[in-house]
């Protein structure tokens, strides 16, 4: 605060009474998050009072689990999308990684945890190609992504046969548990690795980094950033996380099912998760708990709005106003916020 | 639990009042217009029973787990009886479970888990199973073609709704033992581009013995294909596929395509709504018994009325009407 | 010339059909200010670019400290203590005026940034530029020209490089701002160990602060003079005569 | 061309005895289309060696009619992207103008004519739909059309009961030859439209501030340039283009499909030939040729693996693999190209 | 005041807890040459933003040629006559240094644009300002520092615009194209039809060019001087004895 008329000029806006309340509500209000958490606090209410089993323990572990595969992903989406890249493989290394662990385990006989290593491994190996393609050959994130999504998937329909198998005998139990099976295992999971690169993202120097190559790559490059460590790491993080959503999921289903992240279904929902978070398509700005709380977001509309008993030909309509609600609540709210705000 | 809330309604035929039931179905592809009849079966049902009309909900894109999510979903909304297609042979275990345990009959209806094991404790299973049916398109292919190239389009591989019957196709061909080569070769979850696709690998293989499909999409495309070629003049024994969208009856009507099948997806709508009914009417003495389906070949012998009559119950039509026939009915 | 802190020698630089530079040769001793001027486009900033690792010259070398090198990318510049304030001040518009004041030099309490010193550091740095900010939280996006070219120089000037090349620091600054930052640049060459190239188009204020001063004409340094031999008649004369003959050419042809 | 020394040494490096095909090879290599031409003519020889059928006439109708509807979708996206917005929609909208114009025919006994204007009418109507939403309530397109993408697929799965039904009597004939059914028909109507917007972009006002307004969103308004029109505009050309397409392989096809377009497929076979014609996900900068180019090295690779033959599972390797291979020649291609031009 | 071609009345512009502008009041006579000068952060930017429509002001009054305006938005400002030179210059990277020129004032042979017309005005103008480039057909994204300020302000100094705003327009061009477009302001000016504001730090460059000097502090104007009545001396006093002031009020806080 260099210049104290202009200190002087702040504290009179805020005025000298400042209850300690009000300066809670502030610090929320200030944080971009605020907007997408009211928007899914206010879905919650009105589902609530469209159907009172929607905050029942059953229902509630639905949604979490509907929530933390997309959220987890999105994590890896939001680095990417914040370092200038995308990445569209992302859902079919999640169908990938599953089988994996099934060829180590029950083909190689190795124990669940090497099965386990190996499968993440590999995944952030795909990463690596996708990393080293984007900024080593310059091919734009979007086809290199499109192209690695084609030939993983080419790799899991041929090694896989194209058909389910079952969970390793090895796997059922504690593992299959921890690692999914369990109603808040899942949500768990999302939780501590939103909450872990959240502070990457925030406070440390690769998250700074992150968005000073999306920010402005020419000046992040003149301030000596290595930009390529930084996108590569970032695929790697977002195809391990994929790795780790499709095991996951595989426990959760009990079943390693070859169209597990349907595609680019997955990939999708992250990426829209994202963005409702608020994370730019253009780079430089995100958020991951906003991103978690767009996947937050999606998973009560979805449930809700299936809950409430609509069918599949509707629930669409239904399900795209209900977005288009939301999001102009969204915009409108952070417009507030930034109005009162900083 | 709610059905003691609702209000009793004046019953339905010679029923007694029942409370105005909802039933789910869950489905791997909630808008393929394989499923419209069973969606048009559903509903009758319902209307005739005075219930409410089931939901039709699940996964647009065979994805498990929206599968799976969704029938926690019903299971928490607590209704009245769920029917589930069991794409999968492990994945719906737990969630059936979970239903009996808290009271609500589940029946399977398409899809039944794998061969050798139904995957779940459904009470029944009321269709016809994708793989049987796959087995049947090969089998029937193999009247016309003693040896060759049979190649089989499918949209979308790894897809539970039709990877079963391309795998059966291509067993059938496996145990005839004759000199059959069999190519599953992938089209498109786009028809357009599906249609592109097919008519490229027909121009790279003119001596094709036979050319099959194993979803709507490709199946009438395979038939725009051979008519666009006049392959039936080239060397081209046999093609089929499945479902009875109009370009598909067009085609067998033309000659270009031999036969489709048709798996009555209406009744896999329709009975496990009654099923369930009953079920739920008889305090559990009447339990759902297991109905196969059946499937229908369509050929240019009967392909008549099919093409004549839109209906409902091929899903060609939303009206209800009465489909008028008469003569001996044929038989083997 | 063993004493010179960078030499340049022989520095050829083409953009496609464009040369930039053709040959450039330059040098400057430890604590050494040299003052490089000349027109827009003459190619100073594509100079100033090769010397700090950002631009790859097409020919010519760089030598620091009497060692030749060849930088691989700024990164490797920086570990040779070579760093700039770039006229397009590579700022990140998203970040807060600290996270730029210290980019890619963030002070780390491992794993985590340490904030709290660097906003401290930055609040310094602002008060002994005079340059008047409503926070160090507050995005640089958000920022005055001035402002904004005020954390470009505190990044570099309070870097602790050994040569620094400042590309035009002081075009958005005003009087006040200007004068400090001047004053700045004084009190490191006067602890001698630093050795800066200044590009400014103020000559007034390139013959206050400078040692020597080169022109840059032609891809060329076609005149190098002690700041205490030639006068700001003298530098204006060079570049506007050079605009005559050149106005004259056009003329004729 | 200010100054002379500038001028001599440009002169100079080209050399004094520049014959005339050198000049044309030098022009042609300097446009940004080169390096994708070159695949797309790479391609094409290296399928032409591996399957004699592949440049005959009957397959080169089918290479045409892959590439036009990708193509005619990738214009808009292209104007969409350059001006930084994106459509999610479009795909949908495709397959809702089919039944709007069947609908009109069918039911409301309108002439074919009328039909089509209300179907494109209509579809334009959802493309000023979106830009509302994005420009004035400042929703980011990226959500926007993926709310009027479940909205519209809600809409049109209720109308169509999920059902296909045959082409209209009235519109076969003249109509369906000319817009779809002949083959040579959509490529034409493709190549029209590209050549159009072509000029549109690079050549009216309106192009210019598209590029504008996706280049320097702040600096376009602070000349003035009023953003939001520009890009309503370019979202209804995109939804009408899409409309259009709809309409037009339906009548390919011969059966008006609620799966034509396969959701998002064709939206992002669009978007991916946007890509690798050079286009840029961040915006300002776009070739609509090269789009048209991109579509049609997508179409290649998919139409000659299958001529070829591959197998289901296979393909989708080989096709990865395919495209990576392609693209990093592309860029390897246009890094000469840059290296040597301009 | 009738003669006023602008008029500010009490324009106060707040960023969220930030007061950029409190009461700004200030008027330009048509023809005259306006300096307004102020330290970095000052909101001389600001208030350029709001006469030329980009921002809204939170309370006062624009009036042009005597009627009070409400404007709209950059464009509806233009319609008026206002153009602007921006600090951040609003140049589009991506497009040729003669479409930048016409930005949104292309010329046209309907339908197409005229890009030979304006690419030979294009040079003309360069040509005037003693610019050299490349060439006009070159995106502006490779050009350096000073030839971008040179497209910007050539944009509207060659546009016929009644009022001008030129924010910094000399920061990064060099001495001889700075001489140069000094003189073409001169030119407008002796035509007497157009007024012009104009920012800047070098105050020679203000007093040498300006009729009349306002000084912008704390969100006012607190000096006006026709440039005959103050000296380089006084504006630099003015602007030191401020820093001097709060540099004391900071020591003994
Ligand atoms: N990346 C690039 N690609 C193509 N041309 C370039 C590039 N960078 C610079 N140039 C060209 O090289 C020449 C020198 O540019 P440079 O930025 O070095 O000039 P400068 O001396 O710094 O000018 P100024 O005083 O205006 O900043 C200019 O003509 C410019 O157009
Ligand atoms: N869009 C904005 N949002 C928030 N604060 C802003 C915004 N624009 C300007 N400011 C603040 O308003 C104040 C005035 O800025 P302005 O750009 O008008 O200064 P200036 O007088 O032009 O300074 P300089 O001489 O450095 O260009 C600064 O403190 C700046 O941080
Ligand atoms: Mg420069
Ligand atoms: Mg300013």
């Amino acid at each position: 605060m260099a210049d104290p008329a202009v200190a002087e000029v702040r504290a009179g806006r805020r005025g000298p009474a400042l209850t300690a309340g009000r300066r809670v509500l502030d610090g929320f209000l200030r944080r971009r998050e605020a907007s997408v958490l009211l928007v899914a606090l206010g879905l919650m209410i009105y589902f609530r009072w469209a159907s009172p089993v929607f905050l029942t323990r059953n229902n509630l572990v639905n949604i979490a689990q509907a929530t933390a595969p997309v959220a987890i992903v999105a994590v890896g989406i939001v680095l990417l999308l914040v370092s200038g890249e995308i990445d569209l493989s992302v859902g079919i290394v999640a169908a990938l990684a599953p089988f994996l662990l099934h060829f180590a385990i029950d083909f190689y006989g190795q124990p669940v945890l090497v099965g386990l290593l190996l499968a993440l491994l590999i995944s952030a190996g795909i990463g690596l190609v996708n990393g080293l393609i984007v900024t080593k050959l310059k091919v734009p994130s979007f086809v290199t992504t499109l192209g690695t999504f084609f030939a993983v998937q080419g790799i899991l329909l041929i090694t896989s046969h194209a058909y389910p198998v079952p969970i390793p005998e090895p796997a059922k139990g504690t593992w299959q548990t921890w690692l999914g099976a369990g109603p808040w295992a899942s949500i768990t999971w999302a939780i501590v690795i939103v909450a872990i690169f959240h502070v990457i993202l925030t406070r440390t120097r690769w998250g700074l980094h992150t968005i000073s190559v999306g920010g402005n790559p020419v000046g992040a490059t003149e301030a000596g950033i290595r930009a390529s460590r930084i996108k590569i790491g970032n695929f790697m993080v977002t195809s391990t996380l994929g790795g780790l959503v499709g095991i996951m999921e595989a426990f959760r289903i009990n079943t390693i099912d070859p169209n597990i992240g349907g595609g680019t279904t997955l990939t999708f929902y992250a990426i829209s998760a994202a963005v409702i978070g608020g994370t730019a398509l253009a780079g430089g700005s995100g958020t991951i708990v906003g991103a978690f709380l767009g996947a937050l977001v999606l998973a009560e509309l979805q449930n809700g709005f299936n809950l409430i008993g609509y069918s599949a030909n509707t629930i669409y309509l239904i399900l795209g106003l209900a977005i288009l609600v939301s999001m102009i609540a969204n915009q409108y709210l952070s417009r507030l916020r930034r109005a009162g705000g900083t | 639990s709610p059905q003691q809330d609702d209000e009793p309604t004046g019953g339905a035929g010679n029923f007694p009042e029942t409370p105005k039931w909802k039933f789910t179905f869950v489905n791997h592809v909630t808008t393929n217009p394989f499923f419209t009849p069973t969606q048009y079966g559903m509903e009758d049902a319902a209307t005739l029973l005075g219930i409410e009309k089931p939901q039709w909900t699940g996964s647009q894109n065979s994805i498990v787990a929206e599968m799976v999510n969704a029938t926690n979903t019903a299971i928490s909304a607590k209704v009245d009886g769920i029917a589930i297609a069991v794409v999968d042979q492990n994945a719906f275990r737990g969630p059936v479970d979970q239903a009996l345990d808290a009271g609500i009959p589940v029946v399977s209806y398409n899809a039944d888990g794998a061969r050798a094991d139904t995957g779940t404790n459904r009470l029944a299973y009321i269709g016809q199973g994708l793989y049987e049916s796959g087995y049947a398109l090969g089998q029937r292919a193999l009247q016309q073609v003693e040896s060759g190239e049979v190649v089989g389009f499918i949209a979308t591989p790894g897809a539970l709704n039709i990877q079963p019957r391309i795998d059966g196709a291509q067993q059938a061909i496996k145990d005839s033992g004759k000199a059959v080569t069999f190519t599953a070769v992938a089209t498109n979850a786009d028809v357009t581009r599906g249609l592109s696709i097919i008519d490229a690998y027909a121009q790279g293989h003119q001596n094709l013995a036979g050319m099959l499909a194993v979803d709507a999409g490709s199946t009438s495309s395979v038939g725009q294909t051979v008519k666009k070629y006049d392959m039936r003049a080239k060397s081209l024994k046999v093609a089929g596929g499945f479902d009875l969208i109009p370009e598909t009856l067009t085609g067998i009507q033309e000659g270009s395509l031999d036969y489709t099948i048709d798996q009555q997806p209406y009744l896999q709508g329709f009975l496990p709504v009654v099923y369930l009914y009953l079920y739920k009417l008889s305090g559990g003495l009447m339990a759902p018994s297991e109905t196969n389906t059946g499937l229908l070949f369509v050929t240019k012998e009967n392909v008549a009325p099919y093409q004549s009559t839109k209906t409902r119950y091929q899903g060609s039509a939303t009206d209800q009407v009465l489909v008028p026939r008469s003569g001996p009915i044929p038989h083997g | 010339m063993t004493g010179d802190a960078l030499r340049v020698v022989g520095v050829a630089k083409r953009f496609g059909a464009l040369t930039a530079l053709r040959d450039v040769n330059l040098h400057v001793a430890k604590g050494e200010v040299l003052g490089l001027i000349g027109d827009n486009g003459a190619g100073k900033s594509t100079l100033m670019k090769i010397i700090c690792g950002f631009h790859r010259p097409d020919a010519g070398q760089i030598v620091v400290d009497g060692t030749e090198v060849v930088l691989r990318s700024v990164d490797h510049a920086r570990s040779l203590g070579i760093d700039t304030v770039y006229q397009d001040l590579a700022l990140v518009n998203e970040l807060s005026v600290y996270h730029n004041m210290f980019l890619n030099r963030e002070l780390v309490r491992w794993p985590l940034l340490n904030n709290r010193a660097m906003r401290r550091r930055a609040e310094e740095h602002l008060r002994d530029m005079g340059v008047n900010l409503p926070d160090v939280t507050v995005e640089v996006a958000k920022l005055s020209g001035g402002q904004r070219q005020a954390i470009a120089v505190a990044r570099s000037v309070y870097s602790d490089a050994r040569i620094l090349l400042l590309d035009e620091p002081l075009a958005a600054m005003g009087a006040k701002e200007g004068t400090l930052i001047l004053d700045l640049i004084r009190d490191l060459k006067e602890r001698g160990e630093v050795s800066i190239i200044i590009i400014a188009h103020n000559y007034a204020q390139v013959l206050d602060v400078c040692d020597r001063v080169n022109l840059l004409q032609h891809g060329e340094i076609t005149f190098d003079k002690r700041a205490t031999d030639t006068s700001l008649e003298e530098l204006t004369e060079l570049v506007v005569a050079e605009y005559r003959t050149s106005r004259n050419r056009r003329r004729h042809a």
